[in-house]
């Protein structure tokens, strides 16, 4: 009963896909076959496109993939969804049984993995943008090593004067760290909400006012206007355009 | 501002005792700042940010009292938490420039916190369930009926990696190096011996070397190599040397093997 | 109750196990989910006695294969005994998904990336400067690859003596390669700063922003139909020299 109301015609979904009427029960099994045999063959995520092309016209890829993952989800083997691309992976808690030699996860330095992280969670994100927040120049190599691992990509150029290029990360990055999409980073909308993803002081955050204490010392002069600006001193990033 | 030089580090940081400033052990000022920061164990919105300007300047004037090079990087910053600092003790004028001391000090204290709160981010992302470590995808994948509209592949990154390197190596090639003249070990040894045979009296290496030398650019090579040959005619008894403390000039005199005609002729050789 | 029924002892099997007696149904479950994790994850089929080594003591390790190897049954995937190991394959009748002949998607040349690259960040080019660029002659095989990938196109002819055909990169170049528009290529400060171009960079190298698709540039004539055919007459497969 309930197994063939799923297939009851329903309203045509945002596409208008007007096909989509009375889907015949052994058509979705079949599509759910299908879509299985070609998620499972590959280690690579495989878009939903594709697996929409491969399937029974009329048959909702959508619907057949969370019939999919629904049946997998407490299997050793889970059926996971990266961006808009579908991957069987190994159930989280077997890692301890599931052991492969070969592969050995790439380790990244400190630094390299500061850097993936602000670019996940600020992409589109420019090379100034990264160094601002880092508060220090990116060494060579370490955008390089991010991009090699096939993390980290060039996305595009900041519609801003001189169009500096963003950086953003990829589909395997997603893959890798068990993420369906950016929204999914850990603490994302926690980080947003706390104004920490933007490039401007949020106005919630108070400094206490200090209350004066020492004046220069004795071997000190007072930096003036003039010193700052022979410096290369800029005031600081909150007012930089974004 | 004292428990700062007690703050235990595992693998960065200072130590009092050994009077050890790693600055290399941190990734630019704010970093530093971030480290120094936690040490006052407070949320970072609700930090001295006066506080924290004083220990940074602190730490800095006590890595140049021991003579360790700063980048720049640190000093900018010192001057600017300098200027920070003066902003905050000194009440605002009304016809005042630029943001105020309050304003200076929530900015840093935000990029104090956002960098924080991506250190977190990093910690927990590479926590997660990692593919290949935690989790693992199909052993044995099988070929798909291709679902790409080129039968080729490659990846942004070949694409500019390939055309950087073939740039790179095209543009060096036409280069030409401008040919520099550097003193190898022999020749510095040659002129030593020439010069040195005769004299009974302490000289200053410089003093040698100041007459070979045709331009500013090749005092370096000319002093490295002459340093390193004198070393090696000590050792032989040709040469004695003396430094009367670090960085005083250095004085050569002649040893108690003194060169002699044949091994002048044997180093001529030598040199080819 | 049938499922319970199933844990419920049994004779004892082939290889005498006698251990399996009252399996807690968690267990069996447990052992079940670990079985497939390991069979799915590994490169080569995997015998039952390793299987047998990770699965909770005292579980019977055929006993939890035949059940797997049943429920997979009418799926996608099959799990399948190939002598004592265990494997898992796309069902007979799906085979039509995968591809039975190994081809492999193709890995562009070192030689096919540089040409690719400069067509992209000096188009319009012509061969002649393709070549000087990158110093070496270029086989026809290496054009005729990109144009068979179909990244790269004649775009035009240059105004110049011999009319030399232009090249310039295609729509499915940009979307192979996640661009927006062709003058989203990194420049030189970028593929410095992202560590492609190491820090001593010769002060005479230029990379030129690249002339975005569909403009002919001032000394370019567009290519018609005759000059197609032409150079259909012009690039035989037969003459390549590689």
């Amino acid at each position: 009963m309930a197994e063939a109301q799923k297939y009851l015609p329903g309203l045509p979904d945002d596409e208008g896909d007007l096909e989509e009427v009375f889907i015949d029960p052994g058509l979705a099994e079949e599509a759910e076959r299908i879509a299985e045999a070609l998620v499972f063959a590959s280690a690579q995520p495989i878009s939903e496109t594709y697996i929409a092309s491969r399937i029974p016209r009329g048959v909702d890829v959508g619907r057949i993939m969370s019939r999919l993952k629904a049946s997998y989800a407490s299997r050793g083997v889970n059926l996971v969804q990266v961006a808009d691309h579908w991957a069987f992976r190994t159930a989280a808690d077997l890692s301890f049984v599931v052991q492969t030699d070969e592969q050995e996860v790439k380790k990244l330095s400190r630094a390299a993995l500061e850097v993936l992280a602000i670019i996940a969670y600020h992409q589109p994100v420019t090379r100034a943008e990264i160094e601002d927040i880092r508060g220090v120049q990116t060494s060579k190599g370490t955008l390089d090593v991010l991009m090699e691992a096939g993390w980290v990509r060039f996305r595009g150029r900041r519609r801003t004067p001189g169009r500096p290029v963003t950086f953003g990360t990829t589909r395997d990055f997603l893959d890798h760290f068990g993420l369906e999409e950016i929204r999914d980073l850990p603490g994302i909308e926690e980080l947003k909400g706390a104004g920490l993803l933007s490039g401007r002081v949020p106005s919630n955050l108070h400094i206490p006012v200090p209350v004066g204490e020492d004046e220069l010392s004795d071997n000190e002069d007072p930096i003036t206007q003039m010193d700052l600006e022979e410096l290369g001193l800029l005031t600081p990033k909150a007012e930089e355009d974004d | 501002m004292e428990p700062l030089w007690q703050e235990e580090s595992a693998d960065r940081g200072l130590h009092e005792e050994e009077l050890v400033v790693d600055i290399g052990g941190f990734e630019g000022p704010l970093d530093l700042l971030l480290h120094l920061a936690r040490s006052q164990r407070v949320d970072l919105s609700r930090i001295s940010v006066l506080a924290l300007a004083e220990q940074y300047i602190a730490f800095i004037e006590r890595a140049r009292s021991i003579r360790i090079e700063l980048a720049a990087d640190y000093l900018v910053m010192a001057a600017w938490l300098a200027y920070l600092k003066s902003r905050l003790l000194i009440p605002q004028q009304p016809k005042d420039e630029g943001p105020s001391g309050e304003e200076m000090a929530s900015a840093l204290a935000f990029r104090l916190k956002r960098l924080e709160a991506m250190r977190d981010a990093a910690t927990r992302l590479v926590n997660r369930n990692r593919l290949g470590r935690d989790v693992f995808a199909r052993g044995a994948p099988e070929h798909l009926v291709s679902e790409r509209k080129s039968d080729y592949d490659a990846s942004l990154y070949d694409l500019l990696t390939a055309y950087a390197t073939l740039r790179q190596r095209q543009a060096i090639t036409q280069v030409t190096i401008e040919k520099r003249h550097v003193w190898s070990l022999a020749d510095a040894r040659l002129i030593l011996a020439r010069m040195v045979g005769s004299l009974d009296d302490w000289t200053a290496l410089d003093h040698f070397l100041i007459r070979y030398m045709t331009g500013p650019k090749e005092r370096a090579t000319a002093i490295a190599s002459s340093f390193a040959a004198s070393l090696e005619l000590v050792r032989e008894g040709r040469l004695e040397i003396r430094q009367d403390a670090a960085f005083a000039p250095i004085y050569l005199r002649r040893g108690p093997k003194p060169i002699d005609a044949a091994t002048l002729a044997e180093m001529e050789a030598a040199r080819g």
